[in-house]
């Protein structure tokens, strides 16, 4: 029974005692526990921002030789957020905006077909490779099927009648399967970071065992 | 028996106590290197014959020269590989050439095999192994533009109802009934992501239907972009429903920017707003069954909608009507019935229509032996 | 001319790094570099700067007119500022990693971990068998469940088996579909977007 | 209100207080439950065991962090306990990204205090955070010491005893990627397809299925996945005699059995009241909003 002596981790366990609290009701301690967090964690980004990025991207780059005048650019777009606070100039976000959304959008758009659609096609073709065993061609085929009926089941363009409502029909239930799976697997990583942390308060915080 | 003992100059010091006592070790034959294609440059890719007799080899050293570079080791490649591509350290447009020579589990080598032609390394300006996906990009913009077209011409396009969202107006109903708030909570991802988009689409009319039944709409974001587009997005709602005087902007507000503080923090709003309705659509991670147990609590009617597949399971199981996937997508086009977004789903039916007519006779034909229309989705 | 302009704006940055994925030649890369890695950076923090102002101004009022809950709100700006302060001043030094790995990392896992509770309460209160569909996912879980942990394997010898078949078929199978559908349904925004018919993020006209 | 009725409003409380009492017991009072190992973690259990004080190192590549630590770090410390054990040379990898080297120094500082015959730099070797990622991978298999230069404590590499005549993969008898992460990946398409070393992966239990494919094609000698892989890994540990110290995975898989069978049962009740109170509703004619 060797109760640690470090107040940080007598801090850690307290903060972790105050969130649990909620689990008896929503009370201050909780509240505090909730409040603090939002504040470190925003704090922690921010310092993250100026460290990892304004610093080595933004400041350097423009106020140390060789420096990059172009960043006034992204600089005047940036200070255009600021037409916000009248409501006279309120349109100026409208190009920050443009400019940062449009590019993310462009720039996702061969990622997204290459890892989300032309990836996933690529391996579900049927092809003689998948069918040297007897069980290898059932699941082959049953895959096939079971992404051939998860389409249609998203499939808007057609009422769900005769043909279309039967796959749709197979369609859901290998999709409510997948769930099922994803369901359990989630569940036990879950309770995995509940015994770290009980671990934590039995064993760091408390010393038994 | 001479015992190499190789010092180079430049980057690689390496001591290597070798004895080359045994003649029968041979050195691989036929090195060709030729500029890596489809690359930014800076890349070699070498082609070799193993030797005949490679028992007793483990493996092949790369040497490299240049006229500003002795010959040094390069690279390594163990001995069932004929093919190796060299990225580290080289520059474009230099002439390099490259020599080879086996090394076996006592670290005996043989001598060098000839030196390879001479090869520079160039970058290019197009990367031709990726064409198909540039074709399928031009084909989808061009199907896109096509149904915004005919769409703008006033033509009726079908959509299938979508189940959840009826839901969505009788459950916004309930809580004006009440003369309860609702909660809108738009996930927790920026505005770059196409689901928090579809939220913000989906915003618009449920806010417009809350300003005619005359409640109150709560809208905590994460994300300094998404707040301020929801503020915009609810104000218009409320305008188009002639209740501009209803807006109120503290309703649309910053909470925090990580993302169990936030959904700590609309669980505090949960529990002490008690909404009668809470809409969870957009962008959800772990916190997603985090809120829809502590809304299921409050006995709140629950409607969520995301793309994120991994919180589907939790949102199926505990919330009333939950939007799977791409219906969230077709939800936004379907809610807004704006003819430009009905079409852009239909764009989509033809993208999904065009994979399942190619994974059949792809699949059809690949055991027939033609891969034609597998090399279509070759990764690249 | 004011509303054409952002369009203009979003379709010309926006073609510009979608061809910039096909030009593998250094310059496209170092166009690459600067336009993400710090002219999105800066427009970030812009509006990051506007988010601070509405935490703050936020739980200021809060504070001001003395609202139910204010000191939580002092606390939270008492918190930012401590956090902020002790990462400038000591550059990052052993006491703010502490104050990582004290006080941030143990609240997250500890929020984390709630999510086991809740999962077990909406296990008893929330998953119900309404239909075949969510018959089939409760089903498919308890299966997958019972399987992962060692109890399973004294049930029925075969059970890591099965459930490593569930997940290499059929759950494989679906999730193909919906990655599949998820990810036409993305690139159509995306070119929307770009094509200035999706502007429901400018905050519309 | 019938028994079923009130059965089903059962304040969450006594849920929460339920799963708090079936964790917290096992952990302090182990019940032992027993462990079946399964094939992947026999495979990389044995490919280790095989090895020797000769063979060359294996090394442990650390990426997870504090939110992964509790089904990631026992992998950690069963991996490095057995090569010390065995006599094995460990080299543990700070990670390719700076946020794990935290948890990389926790886990040797803490095996290596129970193995005080073992000296460091000769048994054992600590390398730090480099970076660039796939960059780091690849130059591991051109040259270890042009890599790193130094060790984590700042001591050049070429003075490290242990790592002499150590210079790339080929000298690397096992890469074992302990990841909550995608990493793995990278380290079979920059390591394994580019130099031929071996890899094997610890990873947690939600993104093992996604590499039961590269499994199955012998791409990785084996595989942990999740606390219940960590188990079988100390259960094999303890069962060739080898010490395994607290065996933080197998007490915690029995707080997970138990968890689990107690979900499984709140579903089965709850969905048993659920029906017969609906049976009973039907009976007398209340039609219940479909909720």
């Amino acid at each position: 029974m060797s109760i640690s002596t470090s107040i940080w981790v007598w801090m850690a366990a307290l903060l972790t005692l105050m969130v649990y609290s909620f689990l008896y009701k929503d009370n201050p301690f909780y509240r505090l526990a909730e409040h603090i967090f939002m504040g470190l964690s925003l704090g922690y980004t921010l310092t993250i921002l100026w460290y990892n990025y304004i610093i080595p991207r933004v400041y350097e780059p423009l106020f140390l030789p060789p420096h990059q005048w172009s960043l006034i650019f992204p600089i005047l777009l940036g200070i255009m957020t600021f037409g916000i606070f009248s409501k006279k100039y309120s349109w100026l976000i409208k190009y920050p905006l443009a400019f940062y959304v449009g590019g993310y959008a462009g720039l996702r758009i061969p990622l997204l077909l290459q890892s989300w659609i032309i990836r996933q096609v690529e391996a579900s073709f049927l092809t003689p490779d998948k069918f040297t065993s007897l069980m290898s061609s059932i699941n082959a085929i049953l895959i096939f099927a079971g992404l051939f009926a998860t389409l249609i089941y998203f499939y808007f363009s057609k009422k769900r009648e005769h043909g279309f409502g039967a796959a749709a029909q197979v369609g859901i239930v290998f999709i409510m399967v997948a769930f099922g799976a994803a369901f359990g697997y989630t569940v036990m990583a879950r309770i995995s970071l509940l015994i770290g942390r009980m671990q934590f308060l039995i064993h760091d915080w408390l010393g038994i065992m | 028996m001479l015992i190499g003992l190789l010092f180079f100059f430049g980057q690689m010091p390496i001591t290597v106590v070798a004895r080359t006592d045994s003649i029968s070790l041979k050195p691989p034959t036929n090195l060709r290197a030729m500029d890596t294609p489809n690359d930014h440059g800076k890349s070699i890719t070498l082609f070799w014959d193993c030797p005949l007799d490679i028992s007793n080899i483990e493996g092949f050293q790369i040497f490299r020269e240049a006229a500003d570079e002795s010959l040094h080791l390069a690279g390594y490649a163990p001995v069932n590989k004929t093919e190796y591509v060299d990225q580290l350290g080289l520059r474009n447009n230099v002439e390099y050439q490259y020599s080879m020579r086996s090394i076996n589990l006592e670290g005996v080598v043989s001598i060098f095999s000839e030196l390879s032609p001479v090869v520079t390394a160039y970058p290019q300006w197009f990367k031709k192994n990726e064409v198909n996906i540039l074709i399928m990009i031009i084909i989808y913009f061009g199907l896109v533009i096509y149904f915004v077209r005919i769409a703008r011409k006033g033509k009726k396009i079908f959509l299938r109802r979508i189940p959840g969202l009826d839901a969505l107006e009788e459950a916004v109903g309930r809580a004006t009934e009440m003369g309860k708030p609702i909660l809108y909570v738009p996930g927790i991802w920026p505005m770059d992501e196409i689901g928090t988009i579809a939220a913000m689409n989906i915003l618009k009319p449920v806010a417009k239907k809350v300003a005619q039944y005359e409640s109150r709409i709560i809208v905590p974001c994460i994300d300094p972009i998404v707040m301020n587009v929801a503020q915009q997005t609810v104000k218009e709602g409320f305008t188009e429903a002639g209740r501009p005087d209803r807006y109120n902007q503290d309703d649309v507000f910053f909470l925090t920017s990580a993302q169990f503080a936030y959904a700590a923090g609309v669980n505090g709003i949960m529990v002490r707003e008690k909404p009668a309705t809470n809409l969870f659509l957009g962008v959800f991670f772990a916190e997603s069954l985090l809120l829809a147990e502590t809304g299921n609590a409050t006995g709140a009617i629950q409607i969520a909608g995301t793309d994120r597949v991994p919180q589907l399971p939790f949102f199926v199981a505990a919330c009333d009507y939950c939007i799977m996937g791409e219906e969230l997508y077709a939800a936004s086009a379907y809610l807004s019935e704006d003819p430009r977004l009905v079409s852009s789903i239909k764009a989509q039916d033809w993208g999904k229509m065009a994979i399942l007519i190619s994974l059949f006779f792809g699949s059809v034909f690949s055991i027939l032996g033609l891969r034609f229309i597998l090399s279509w989705f070759s990764a690249g | 001319m004011r509303r054409r302009l952002p369009v203009i704006i979003a379709f010309g940055i926006g073609f510009a790094m979608l061809i910039q994925y096909f030009i593998p030649h250094p310059r496209s890369e170092e166009f690459y570099n600067v336009i993400v890695q710090q002219w999105f950076i800066i427009i970030y923090a812009f509006m990051y700067i506007f988010a601070l102002r509405s935490f703050f101004m936020h739980h200021i009022t809060k504070v001001k007119k003395k609202k139910e809950g204010y000191i939580f709100s002092a606390v939270a700006m008492v918190s930012v500022l401590f956090m902020l302060l002790s990462g400038l001043i000591t550059s990052r030094g052993p006491f703010f990693d502490s104050l990582y790995n004290y006080m941030i990392a143990p609240l997250q896992g500890t929020m984390f971990s709630l999510l086991a509770f809740f999962i077990a309460s909406a296990a008893f209160r929330a998953f119900r068998a309404r239909n075949v569909q969510a018959t089939l996912l409760l089903v498919t879980a308890t299966i997958v469940m019972i399987g992962r942990v060692p109890i399973g394997d004294y049930l029925w010898r075969g059970m890591p088996d099965l459930v490593e078949w569930i997940m290499t078929v059929p759950s494989m199978a679906a999730m193909r579909g919906i990655r599949i559908g998820v990810g036409l349904g993305a690139v159509a925004t995306a070119m929307k977007i770009m094509l200035g018919i999706e502007r429901s993020y400018m905050g519309g006209e | 209100m019938g028994f079923w009725q009130r059965f089903l409003q059962l304040d969450r409380k006594w849920i929460f207080l339920g799963i708090a009492i079936v964790v917290i017991i096992p952990l302090i009072k182990p019940i032992g439950l027993p462990i079946k190992p399964t094939k992947p973690v026999i495979d990389l259990f044995t490919y280790i065991d095989t090895l020797g004080p000769e063979s060359g190192p294996v090394m442990v590549v650390t990426g997870f962090d504090p939110s992964t630590m509790p089904e990631l770090m026992p992998m950690e410390q069963a991996l490095l306990r057995h090569c010390l054990t065995k006599g094995i040379p460990v080299i543990s990898f700070g990670g390719l990204y700076p946020a794990y080297i935290g948890m990389a120094k926790m886990a040797i500082d803490e095996v290596s205090a129970d193995f005080p015959d073992k000296k460091y730099g000769e048994d054992y070797v600590f390398l730090g955070f480099i970076p660039g990622v796939s960059a780091v991978i690849l130059s591991i298999g051109i040259d270890i010491a042009t890599t790193f230069g130094n060790d984590y404590y700042g001591t050049p590499i070429d003075s490290l005893p242990m790592l002499r005549g150590v210079k790339n993969y080929s000298d690397i008898s096992l890469v074992v990627d302990v990841s909550g992460t995608s990493t793995p990946e990278y380290w079979l398409m920059y390591a394994q397809e580019r130099y031929g070393v071996n890899i094997g992966v610890a990873c947690t239990a939600v993104s093992a299925p996604a590499y039961y494919a590269f499994l199955q094609s012998g791409q990785f000698v084996g595989m942990m996945g999740g606390m219940k892989g960590a188990a079988e890994y100390e259960e094999l540990m303890a069962r060739k005699g080898y010490p395994t110290g607290r065996r933080n995975a197998t007490i915690g898989m029995d707080s997970q059995s138990l968890a689990h069978l107690l979900i499984i049962l709140l579903i089965i009740l709850g969905n048993a009241g659920y029906f017969i109170v609906r049976r009973g509703e039907r009976r007398r004619g209340i039609i219940r909003r479909k909720r």
